[in-house]
């Protein structure tokens, strides 16, 4: 029935493991996975709860599809409130671990509390432990991985976990699994870190049925045909990867550069995809090796790299000569254009590093970005930074910098802070780029109208993931709209946005929509899921859990203030490129998108909407 | 031409087989020595627990097999080879001449000296017949006791445990399937066992079986039966000669028969097994699994060379021409040692079959030798080795011990190949323990790998066989063309 | 012309819809643990090796099995009966390929078999990785070019890596 | 007059020798359009998805100008990231 039907919930201060029926009432009204964690969360924790105090909980959530043969269908959520932002965080990912969780029988795993000392889950089937992580406290991701696969003598277990970066409380680590698939924004590695739960390790040896096997397989081959049709899933993306964007959005215009100082970057082509597949001239490899899928993919675009054994950040390290997860397009960015630096490998190496210690990149090279800034403006020098020379374009900073703040060293634990907290720390909070103290990602909004009032209304802070307006306004998916005009935006963002909330909680992967609609997915949840799941139902169910995620959010004390962008956005134009004397002007959409959600002037949603969605 | 086989077995059954596919002209005769029709002895404890009919052990299913593929069937058993003449003496006095003979006659299990085995309700458990009587005492609740629990022992284990039946089961060694798994592995299946009901008395000698409150044993006949492994102490001086450990129980003499009324067969009391330690266990069915001693006494006289077994070169053939012998009977290639030896299990018999039908019709065929393994289900917890897995010296060893889950792995390695190999719990993928061992695989680095995480040999396996494609997906040979 | 699974690794993704598929055909639910074929993920060395039964002409869980549970068809492949298997598991070790796996659930042996001509795993990969075609090859031919497609994925890139 | 021919993912392979990276200069002739530009280098028209002059969006008709001077034609198959 795509459900498995029973959630687990561990309670870390007393040590307990219960097991307890999933709602299906609930279910119903919520889907799965982001939806459905996110009612759970928002039922049981004071929206004001300190994120990283023992009555924060945080949840692993799988949607219905995660486990089957949908295309894609292998994702998982972290859902928990998140401490980079105080919101609500929903940090979603791939790899294998999502499927497993499903295959040991659990939809959902809800933990609570704090434990004393350093634990470990672990999930194999039924059998679920909570166990000493006193031999793995302080080690890496991959450390981790390969100490918990040997110490249970099971290379099918996969493994999420943090970093030491987790452990430090550094506010946007991840929860990383599979090695290099990450749950990255918003911070959800500091709360396994504030609960001491360093690791779930799970293993699953049962079933995954559906509602209707025959119309399921129609179904979802219906759905792969139209991945493998068309030119973004069935070639552009398995072959060149997110990557690809790196020249589009620089050509467009849109390319935050420098911590926002500039719109373009002249160096992009250098980190680009097509750089990715080039022979290296050290070497005569390219920096990519092959494409990877996470479970159930039929798309294929993880990128996997390794870095040039004779490059200076490797250089006599050959635990870092092997094959890993290499830069997609945000990181690449991250690291790259928001930091000016241009050396590939440099890039690839701080991705590992990211990986490794399990840090947001996106967050991580933005804050590295205004640190750049702090620094070429002189507010910070190289007593602060430990002798780091912090200046634009410098890969050694980058690279220096990713490995203090894997490990919370030094210069590190600032940066581990986050653009905003730093920035404010030394007096210049302007410099930060971010929607509720979270660094927005790849797109500067005044070259992409739409992705303004995105990351403004964004649920978990400045985010590209929660509607990707840049399909339509630069893509042409599924329709070209005009990247700089505003009219028409607050329409395009809610449509993205409920649609986008209801696919998260599917199990599924939101790449799918450059080629799938709801007309593509309705059919496989309906098959899959009790109930009749029309599209209709999933907007209505992605609405519902906009709202719901809004609510939480103004109680946790945010109101429609927050929903606002840097400074810098709204103040300086862009100098190059097509939006060149352009600022983003969020403020004439903000209106019109909250009349457009049944919410008043002040961003709260009136009774009647709530009414409406039966929130 | 005139192909005799002697034994209806896997090992008879493949070679007749394989005959009639290289010599489509030469007349095939299978002499059985029971009154049934081929079957496999394996199967038997799955007929025990009712998984399969009779029928469901023969060795070919199809209506019609034997005499569409013109193999003559005979019963037997042989009572003289006379191997200057060509020809043998049946035990009925016919005689039967042949041009290529095959001695594929196997094993029976050995009679402990132990008084009182002639006692209606105590069993072996080895041919249909013995099987039909177990089946009839073996009902749910009646104490059974199983002397042995070697690896055919434990087999019958599992059965006698699906009947249900109040199983104690006595083994002299330290402790279970002593040949096939180490003290970790054994101890491991001791202690699941006894979790699961079943009483195991490791470290105990049978003295004698008696009817239940009925005369005093006769004290046991000095005997000495062959010893089927040379190679340790003689077994039975194991199975008798050693010093046996208390593992004290009260003596329920009394009770069974009201539970098990009228079973067919044994005293009406019941019997009553006591050990050398005093300790009387009351049975309502005394199946003994003591080992088992090759078919070769009808060769007296036949000069045919035999030590424990048929003796063989290379090619099967035996010290006499135009004579072979296979299976359990045969002292074939071990191939972990290079040396001639005894490996009494289905596929090295299946093997061997082959290699000698081969040799037999003219396409001469070097046998490489065979890898002793076993698997066994102990009720659920599923065990195997391979090859030498007690290791050998200047070798190494990685282990994986999860107590609690009842899983072990151990690798013994030669170098970086792996010559031997046992595992509890542990089912998936484990051919390629059997592939690695056989081929030599040489495993480079993936060895330093398996040393820290023996769990990882399927991915060691796969990894290794694809840089090296001449010794891998080809899978290794038991036989090569001379 | 017999028809046989071919693997190219150097085209596999590891997206595992051949596992769903096989046990989706075989158990009738999503389980990968419980599929016929399964993909090995080396992931340092950037390569995914789906790995099954190759209907070997030795057929040695066939030879091995004391039921003769394990028949040979009229294609050459290795077919398990389910009504003559006693779970002896004789065949798992036997088969040096360990491509013969025990189900403790139904105490049946599990192998591939080819979905009896239309293999549910080759159906279902996006990448043409596993294919089932013509192959005028003996079993012994069938595995050297299974080896060779093998040995070739460690200098090939991913099937979709820009040339 | 001079004007950038920039092809990129897999029109890459549709760029003329000496172009570096995925660009090239070109010196083209007064009145070309971007389509006469991109046929001239067999770029496919089914496979001009994103056309960007100077990374403004060339609709359809719009691909039937001429350019201009100085102009940077960039162009793509169907693309997306995230």
């Amino acid at each position: 029935m795509g459900w498995t039907g029973k959630i687990l919930r561990i309670d870390l201060s007393k040590g307990t493991v219960k097991t307890e029926p999933l709602n299906m009432d609930w279910a119903d009204k919520y889907l799965g996975q982001r939806g459905l964690a996110s009612k759970y969360l928002v039922e049981e924790i004071d929206p004001k709860t300190d994120p990283l105090g023992p009555d924060n909980k945080v949840i692993f959530a799988t949607g219905p599809l995660t486990g089957t043969c949908a295309s894609t269908g292998g994702r998982y959520s972290v859902i928990t409130k998140g401490p980079l932002t105080g919101a609500i965080a929903c940090s979603n990912s791939g790899g294998y671990f999502g499927a497993e969780m499903k295959f040991a029988g659990w939809d959902m795993v809800i933990v609570e509390g704090a434990a004393a000392k350093p634990v470990y889950l672990t999930i194999f089937d039924d059998d679920v432990q909570i166990r000493d992580a006193g031999d793995i406290w302080g080690k890496s991701v991959w450390e981790t991985d390969k100490w918990i696969k040997a110490a249970h003598q099971d290379p099918m277990i996969h493994v999420a976990t943090i970093g030491v970066s987790g452990e430090n409380a550094v506010l946007y680590s991840c929860v990383v699994n599979d090695l290099h698939r990450a749950a990255g924004r918003s911070g959800v590695g500091a709360v396994l870190g504030s609960k001491n739960l360093k690791a779930v390790a799970i293993r699953g040896t049962g079933g995954v049925s559906v509602k209707d096997p025959k119309e399921f397989l129609k179904a979802t081959k219906a759905g792969k045909k139209v991945l493998k049709d068309n030119a973004v899933t069935g070639q552009g993306l398995p072959t060149y990867g997110t990557q690809v964007l790196m020249n589009v959005i620089n050509e467009a215009g849109a390319m935050p550069t420098r911590n926002g100082r500039d719109v373009q970057f002249e160096s992009a082509g250098d980190i680009s995809a097509e750089a990715m597949a080039e022979p290296r001239r050290s070497d005569g490899h390219p920096n990519l090796l092959t494409n990877q899928a996470c479970f159930g993919c039929t798309i294929a675009c993880g990128r996997i790299s390794k870095i040039d054994e004779t490059h200076y950040t490797v250089q006599n390290k050959p635990e870092y000569w092997h094959a890993s997860g290499g830069l997609e397009y945000e990181a690449a960015w991250a690291l790259g254009s928001a930091t000016g630096v241009k050396d590939l490998e440099a890039l690839t190496y701080a991705n590992f590093i990211c990986n490794e210690q399990g840090l947001d990149p996106i967050s991580f090279g933005a804050t590295v970005g205004a640190a750049m800034e702090l620094y070429e403006d002189g507010v910070i020098t190289s007593e602060t930074t430990g002798g780091i020379e912090l200046k634009f374009g410098s890969a050694e900073a980058l690279t220096r910098c990713v490995e203090l703040t894997g490990k919370a060293e030094g210069f590190g634990k600032e940066l581990g802070m986050g653009s905003a907290r730093l920035t404010a720390k030394y007096g210049r909070p302007e410099l930060s780029m971010t929607v509720k103290s979270q660094e927005f990602p790849a797109y500067d909004p005044r070259g992409i109208q739409g992705m303004g009032l995105t990351y403004a209304t964004s649920n978990r802070g400045a985010c590209h993931l929660r509607s990707y307006t840049v399909a339509s306004e630069i893509l042409g998916i599924p329709e070209k709209t005009d990247p700089l005009a505003t009219e028409g935006k607050a329409g395009l963002v809610k449509a993205f946005q409920d649609a986008t909330a209801a696919v998260d909680s599917s199990g599924l992967c939101v790449f799918t929509t450059f080629a799938w609609t709801l007309e593509d997915i309705a059919p496989q949840v309906d098959a899959a899921c009790k109930g009749d799941w029309s599209v209709e139902k999933m907007l209505e169910v992605g609405e519902r859990i906009w709202n719901m995620e809004r609510i939480f959010n103004n109680k946790a004390g945010f109101t429609a203030k927050d929903d606002r962008l840097p400074e810098r956005l709204m103040k300086d134009a862009a100098k190059t490129g097509p939006a060149k004397g352009l600022v983003a002007t969020v403020d004439k959409m903000l209106p019109e998108y909250y009349d457009l959600r049944g919410w008043t002037s002040e961003g709260v949603p009136t009774n009647e909407t709530l009414e409406r969605l039966a929130v | 031409m005139h192909h005799v086989i002697l034994g209806a077995g896997p090992a008879g059954v493949t070679a007749a087989e394989t005959l009639r596919k290289h010599a489509p002209d030469a007349q095939i005769t299978l002499v059985s020595g029971e009154p049934e029709p081929p079957y496999s002895r394996m199967a038997i404890p799955y007929l025990l627990e009712g998984k399969i009919g009779e029928a469901g052990t023969h060795l070919r299913q199809t209506d019609g097999h034997y005499d569409a593929k013109r193999i003559a069937y005979k019963q037997g058993p042989v009572s003289k080879v006379d191997t200057s003449a060509k020809a043998l003496t049946l035990n009925d006095g016919s005689t039967l001449a042949y041009d290529k003979l095959l001695i594929a006659t196997g094993a029976t299990p050995v009679r402990p000296p132990v008084s009182g085995l002639d006692l209606p309700g105590v069993h072996t458990c080895w041919t249909l017949d013995d099987a039909r009587h177990i089946a009839e005492l073996a009902k749910p609740g009646v104490p059974v006791v199983l002397v042995g629990a070697g690896f055919i022992g434990c087999i019958i284990l599992e059965a006698l445990a699906k009947m249900g039946v109040k199983l104690t089961v006595v083994e002299m060694g330290d402790r279970m399937v002593p040949r096939m798994l180490d003290e970790v592995a054994g101890n491991m299946l001791r202690r699941w066992c006894e979790e699961k009901g079943v009483k195991v008395v490791t470290g105990a000698v049978v003295e004698s079986i008696s009817p239940a409150g009925g005369a005093q044993p006769k004290p046991a006949p000095e005997a000495a039966a062959p010893t089927p492994e040379p190679k340790r102490p003689g077994f039975f001086a194991r199975l008798f000669g050693a010093k046996s450990e208390t593992a004290p129980a009260p003596a329920q003499a009394t009770g069974f028969a009201e539970e098990a009324p009228g079973f067919a067969g044994a005293p009406e009391n019941g019997l009553t097994v006591t050990l050398k330690d005093g300790q009387k266990l009351p049975a309502a069915l005394v199946v003994v699994a003591a080992g088992v001693k090759s078919n070769i006494g009808f060769l007296d006289g036949s000069g045919i060379d035999t030590g424990r077994g048929v003796k063989v070169d290379a090619f099967h053939e035996t010290s006499i021409k135009d004579v072979y012998a296979a299976g359990d009977v045969a002292e074939g290639i071990n191939l972990s040692t290079g040396h001639n030896d005894m490996l009494a299990i289905q596929p090295v018999a299946v093997e061997h079959g082959y290699i000698a039908a081969l040799n037999m019709c003219g396409v001469a065929t070097r046998h490489r030798g065979s890898l002793n393994m076993n698997v066994l289900d102990t009720l659920g917890l599923i065990s195997s080795s391979f090859g030498t897995w007690e290791g050998v010296e200047g070798g190494s060893r990685a282990t994986m011990v999860d107590e609690k889950a009842n899983r072990y792995i151990r690798l013994e390695f030669d170098g970086d190949r792996l010559i031997g190999a046992q595992c509890v719990g542990l089912t998936d993928h484990i051919g390629m323990l059997r592939g690695m061992i056989q081929t030599h695989l040489p495993l480079g680095k993936w060895k330093d790998k398996l040393m820290e995480s023996p769990a990882r040999i399927p991915e060691a396996y796969v990894a290794v066989v694809q840089s090296a494609p001449q010794v891998g997906p080809t899978g290794p040979k038991v036989a090569l063309p001379a | 012309m017999l028809k046989a699974l071919v693997i190219d690794p150097g085209k596999c993704t590891g997206c595992k819809q051949c596992e769903m598929a096989c046990s989706l055909e075989n158990e009738g639910v999503f389980n990968p643990s419980k599929s016929r074929i399964r993909v090995f993920d080396f992931h340092e060395d950037a390569r995914f090796v789906p790995y099954t039964c190759t209907q070997c002409d030795e057929a040695w869980c066939q030879q091995a099995c004391p039921v003769n549970a394990i028949t040979t068809d009229a294609m050459g492949v290795k077919v398990v009966h389910d009504n003559l298997c006693v779970g002896c598991k004789v065949c798992t070790i036997a088969c040096p390929f360990g491509t013969v796996n025990y189900n403790a659930s139904t105490g049946k042996v599990i192998k591939c078999d080819l979905c009896g001509g239309e293999p549910a795993c080759a159906d279902a990969c996006p990448t043409d990785a596993i294919t089932y075609r013509d192959v005028e090859q003996s079993g012994y031919d069938k595995m050297k070019v299974w080896a060779t497609r093998t040995s070739a994925g460690t200098e090939s890139h991913g099937p979709n890596t820009p040339a | 007059m001079q004007v950038k021919l920039k092809l990129f993912a897999s029109l890459a392979r549709y760029l003329p020798d000496g172009s570096e990276r995925n660009v090239a200069r070109l010196d083209i002739a007064e009145g070309t359009t971007i389509w006469s530009l991109l046929d001239a280098h067999n770029v496919p028209r089914g496979s001009c998805h994103l056309v960007l002059v100077n990374g403004i969006y060339q609709g359809p008709e719009a691909r039937y100008n001429a350019l201009k001077e100085g102009d940077e034609l960039a162009v793509w198959p169907p693309v997306a990231g995230g």
